[in-house]
């Protein structure tokens, strides 16, 4: 199914918290400020329901995303209010791929776990929870698991100051 | 009687006196917390998995990751898109073409360029041999782990040619930088086609000696099947891709089912087939039908490498790329199939010459969650062989 | 792990056993009467390819110290200065830092004037970190040539002012300009 | 040599067995009547030791050497190269680098059984090696339960194991020695039952006894041929000797890329070395069983035709009825002891090209296998071999 197969049944089964899609288009010649956007169509999710939406992705006998590929977080810039969930998911069944993306406020970067729904996310959770600062609810292990514990700062937000020292050892 | 016991019992022990005046004595001690690593001989790294055992039996395990954590995705936002190329090299160091190609991909998605037909066989043929080096490395330190230390050096013979080919053709031998975006960075020297002609006939020759030394050698079968069983719903619930995929019967391949560059012309070919297990020596998904996976692999890759051989065109290696390279705005994720997995890079641009956001989906790290779940209840032995037939790289795992 | 066995069973697993035992040994056999492929590293070495990707060197001749190498690089290894007199350049320094290279040959790219390559020599052994801030340079400031055409532009020149040292004024037009990093 | 050593070796050579000691016998036929009874066995025993000593030395040198050559060359390069020619000298080097290596004691090890612990190992293997005849007339002891002695004696080797496990205060090192305790009480069983064949063809647990019996035959009368259950004996009694000695496939107390270096991890430099000495001079001890008690020990066409040629006893009585060394027969004496030492490392061989090809088995497989598998089999031989010697004295006397 191509991305707009996927967009109808998602709307026909009422997937929860879609929002809208995103799709790539051309640089409008009239306008030269508009660059156009490049790359894959997605598709815009409410962050409190994203566990639930993918639930239904998954569920749904027609989408049947049995995997979730990838979890990660993105902050777009330092004046960027929102930071984004990406979330990619994919069918094997079907062969076909689903990019969603969640904006997250950054004053309050705090979402449903997907745990539940695929554990594949623990450890993509757990990632984005160290890097980013967004708190997964309900995630069943949320330590930190790349940066040490004692780790301060969300080191891959735009705002991120790099540490002067590090248990006394400096780093400049 | 029962004084006397007490006095001589490690404090763990509990006594449990009954009416009748008999005594229980319960002498189960606790659980032994081991350190797997950071440094141990099979970690394949600076991995840590904390491990209680019980005698030689497992009974709980917690990966530690982060000893090689090199911020690579804070270094993508830093620097310009062809000048994270190195570094993409240095996640999975064992498959570094393949990291350039996943890269290279993903910024090419963004970019629209058109890649040179000969630059795209160049770069499916290093591809593949590059999974065949990573293959033989996961074989032949599964190997290792195992005990069986000849085949490990059999295996880096064939490995030391695929490097000396791929030094021919861009001067390195680990971290080579070759694929880069728009299409490869130098044409094969002369020759060179010829050279990985002949190291496919020799592979064809020495192929079949990894299965009689070691695959099919009865010890290596009792070691390694009915152990580590990760079943079709683990398998797509952890998000498993690649051999691991493969090795618990699902018939998954990116290069067939969601074909990037020439590989659906290949597939439609009939050059390669995909090897999925089908649990030949115990039930499936074990560690023996992962590595079975990868050691046919090999073969596959070889028809590959040939089926680019004789389809090979002469013209550019390079597209029509500007001198300063800025990436139109937008965003991308590609996924490739690594040896390891689907290496899917996550790219957002917003028109300039550094990225936003340079994702890296580490099949590596993927594919360790599952050990939380399979290690508890294997022996200490068996721990070891489920470690090793995960084939991590941990340079990829922590990035 | 515990497997009810068959009597079959008992004896195949023998047979397997000693049949891939056999088979394993007869590869290693084979092997072990074969001559090693391995070479003896200091007295033999493995022929280093054309494109090898070892420590740099410069011409320095043709360097013009644009410093796209140093622009391409991603870890900012490379460093140079020189000074330009007129056409001539003086150089000062070429530094790369060995240290932090990855040798992953993109300043060599860039060049417009194809000066810096990658050579072939791979061992780079100091007892001093600080050794490995190599300098590819092969002569300090002026090359002698270039030292020989300024002496001779400075003296044609100096000749020409004492030629029209009637007065007319002639336009020195050479402004030294400092070109560091 | 430590004092404990001595005394071990002493006991050895002299007091166990009421066989004779060829050093005694040499020293009495040339000084005794110059020195005290218990002087020279005095200097029987000392002689007895520095031999045995440097013996094991040699044999773990050139054992080591061999195993890396062996090694080497399977895996298609070359081995040690630079030390003398084809790195021959090795041994010595390193031998000299683990000297001269820090000699490390972990801070919470227990101290005492730590340094105890490779003494021991090695004194129980130097004392084995007391049994091993060096020639049919040059032997440290002639033990009439020679077997049985080399059995017991190595086994000791497991609580040195155990010991240095226990005393490291390391939890690989532990699993290292429990393994060892577990491996070796399993396959002690399989390895005396599948002698036990041989044994009861030879009708003598002394080794140099055996041996003679099997000089039939121009020199090729082995027991190896002289019943259908030898072979599989053999067979049985080697993979048993490969887990007895803690070789691959049976190398879970080591287990390099399990428990690190298993019982081992802890030590370095010249104690480590000595665990080493124990591996290779078990190996070679072992081996030499089994060519005594299978394959003819020093037995072979070469002997028997040396021994036709120079005459077979080294000690005669001489025309004054003293006793005196027949230096005639020097020449067939070195034959077979060099046909015994040559036996010796061809089992030593076979057993680093079985290690250099097979992977490791697991440790609830090693239980199997000597369990179920190598137990029955040894003595479903010893009574098969017990009945057709039966048979056949009943049917020929």
């Amino acid at each position: 199914m191509d991305f707009q197969g996927i967009l109808d049944r998602l709307v026909a089964i009422r997937a929860p918290g879609l929002v809208k899609a995103d799709e790539p288009r051309k640089p409008d010649p009239k306008d030269k400020k508009d660059k156009g956007r490049a790359g894959d169509p997605f598709v815009i999710v409410e962050p409190a329901l994203l566990a639930s939406f993918v639930e239904a992705c998954r569920d749904d006998d027609r989408l049947h995303f049995e995997q979730l590929v990838d979890l990660t977080a993105t902050d777009p810039s330092k004046d960027s209010a929102d930071l984004w969930i990406n979330v990619q998911l994919l069918s094997l069944k079907f062969r076909h791929r689903l990019a969603i993306k969640a904006l997250l406020p950054k004053s309050a970067a705090k979402l449903p776990s997907l745990v539940p729904v695929y554990r594949a996310s623990q450890w993509h959770e757990r990632e984005c929870a160290e890097m980013f600062g967004i708190v997964f609810e309900g995630h069943p292990d949320p330590r930190n698991i790349l940066l040490p514990d004692d780790w301060v700062g969300s080191p891959l937000r735009k705002d991120y100051e790099f540490p002067k020292e590090y248990h006394g050892i400096s780093c400049e | 009687m029962a004084n006397e016991v007490t006095k001589t019992m490690p404090p763990s022990t509990r006594l449990r006196q009954t009416d009748v005046g008999e005594v229980t004595v319960d002498i189960r001690t606790p659980d032994l917390e081991i350190n797997f690593g950071p440094q141990h001989p099979a970690t394949h790294g600076v991995m840590r998995v904390l491990m209680r055992t019980d005698g030689e039996l497992v009974t709980g395990a917690q990966p530690h990751l982060g000893y090689l954590h090199r911020c690579a995705e804070k270094i993508g936002e830093n620097v310009e898109w062809l000048q994270y190329l190195p570094y993409t090299d240095r996640y999975d160091y064992l498959a570094s073409m393949n990291n350039n190609l996943g890269y290279s991909l993903a910024v090419e998605a963004l970019l629209g360029v058109e890649i040179p037909r000969r630059a795209t066989l160049i770069r499916i043929i290093c591809a593949e041999l590059n999974r065949i080096g990573s293959h033989l490395v996961a074989f032949g330190t599964y190997g290792l782990d195992i005990g069986a230390f000849t085949p490990f050096l059999y295996c880096f013979r064939e490995r030391e040619w695929m490097m000396a080919l791929f030094e021919k053709i861009c001067g390195a031998r680990l971290t080579y930088s070759y694929i880069r975006i728009g299409g490869v960075f130098n044409d094969a020297p002369p020759g060179w086609f010829e050279e990985v002609a002949r190291f496919c006939d020799v592979f064809e020759q020495k192929w079949p000696e990894y299965v009689d030394l070691l695959l099919v050698n009865q010890i290596y079968v009792k070691r390694t099947a009915n152990v580590g069983v990760i079943s079709r719903e683990m398998a797509l619930d952890f998000g498993l891709t690649g051999t691991m995929v493969r090795g618990s019967g699902i018939d998954w391949d990116l290069r067939r089912d969601m074909p990037y560059m020439c590989y659906g012309e290949i597939w439609r070919d009939g050059a390669f087939k995909i090897p999925v297990a089908k649990g030949e020596m115990g039930a499936l998904g074990d560690c023996w039908d992962r590595s079975w996976v990868r050691v046919m692999e090999m073969m596959e890759s070889i028809k590959i490498v040939r089926w680019c051989l004789d389809h090979m065109v002469d013209g550019p290696v390079i597209g029509e790329l500007p001198k300063t390279l800025k990436v139109p705005a937008g965003e991308a994720y590609v996924g490739i199939e690594n040896p390891r997995g689907e290496l899917g890079h996550y790219v957002v641009s917003d028109g300039g010459k550094v990225s936003v956001r340079t994702r890296v989906r580490g099949p590596s790290f993927c594919n360790l969650a599952v050990l939380e779940d399979i290690l508890p209840g294997a022996l200490v032995g068996d721990a070891i062989a489920i470690i090793g037939s995960t084939d991590i790289v941990v340079g990829e795992t922590d990035r | 792990m515990q497997q009810t066995e068959t009597a079959q069973g008992y004896v195949k697993n023998i047979w397997d056993s000693v049949k891939t035992t056999l088979v394993g040994m007869k590869i290693t056999w084979r092997y072990m009467l074969q001559k090693p492929i391995t070479v003896q590293y200091p007295d033999e070495r493995m022929p280093i390819p054309d494109r090898y990707r070892g420590i740099h060197y410069l011409e320095q001749e043709k360097c013009i110290n644009c410093l796209a190498c140093a622009r391409a690089c991603p870890i900012d290894c490379i460093e140079m200065e020189a000074v330009r007199h007129g056409k001539e350049l003086e150089w000062i320094s070429f530094t790369l830092d060995y240290q932090k290279c990855m040798f992953c040959e993109l300043c060599v790219y860039p060049c417009p004037k194809d000066c810096i390559h990658m050579g072939t020599e791979y061992a780079f052994v100091t007892f001093d970190r600080s050794e490995f801030k190599h300098d590819l340079l092969s002569f300090k400031g002026m090359a002698r040539e270039a030292r020989i055409r300024m002496k001779e532009a400075e003296a044609k020149k100096a000749a020409k002012e004492a030629a029209k040292a009637a007065g007319v004024k002639v336009e020195d037009s050479k402004a030294e300009e400092g070109d560091g990093e | 040599m430590t004092p404990a050593l001595a005394l071990a070796q002493q006991s050895a050579a002299v007091e166990v067995g009421s066989g004779s000691n060829a050093f005694l016998e040499g020293l009495v036929a040339a000084l005794g009547a110059y020195l005290p009874m218990w002087a020279l066995w005095l200097g029987a025993a000392v002689t007895g030791v520095a031999i045995v000593m440097g013996l094991i030395s040699l044999i773990a040198m050139f054992s080591v050497w061999l195993e890396r050559k062996v090694a080497g060359h399977i895996q298609c390069r070359y081995g040690p190269m630079y030390v003398g020619w084809h790195g021959w000298l090795q041994s010595i080097a390193d031998g000299v680098k683990l000297l001269l290596k820090e000699d490390m004691i972990p801070r919470d090890a227990d101290r005492v059984l730590f340094m105890l612990a490779p003494a021991l190992v090695l004194a129980a293997i130097v004392a084995a090696m007391a049994a091993y005849p060096l020639a049919p007339g040059v032997f440290f002891a002639d033990i009439d339960l020679g077997v049985f002695f080399v059995i017991a004696m190595s086994s000791m080797t497991t609580i040195g194991v155990v010991m240095a496990g226990w005393a490291s205060n390391s939890k690989w090192t532990v699993f290292g020695a429990m393994r060892e305790a577990a491996q070796v009480v399993a396959y002690e069983i399989p390895l005396g039952v599948a002698l036990l064949v041989p044994v009861m063809v030879a009708g003598t647990l002394n080794m140099r006894e055996a041996s003679e019996m099997q000089s039939g035959w121009y020199g090729m009368g082995w027991f190896m041929f002289k019943n259908p259950f030898m072979l599989p004996a053999f067979v049985l009694y080697f993979i048993a000797a490969l887990a007895e000695t803690k070789r691959a496939p049976f190398d879970l107390p080591e287990a390099e890329s399990e428990l690190v270096a298993g019982f081992m991890t802890e030590y370095s430099g010249i104690r480590w070395s000595f665990f080493f000495m124990e591996e290779y001079a078990a190996m070679f001890l072992m081996s030499a069983l089994a060519a005594v008690f299978f394959l003819g020990g020093f037995e072979s066409p070469l002997t028997w035709a040396a021994g036709e040629f120079f005459g077979r006893e080294l000690f005669v009585k001489g025309a004054s009825g003293a006793t005196e060394l027949n230096l005639q027969a020097i020449p067939y004496h070195a034959v077979a002891g060099l046909t015994l030492l040559v036996k010796s490392f061809a089992g030593i061989f076979l057993m680093m090209w079985l290690r250099w090809t097979l992977p490791r088995v697991r440790v609830d497989q090693v239980m199997t296998m000597g369990y179920k598998y190598l137990t029955p089999l040894a003595l479903v031989c010893a009574i098969g071999a017990a009945l057709w010697e039966a048979g056949k004295q009943a049917l020929l006397g």
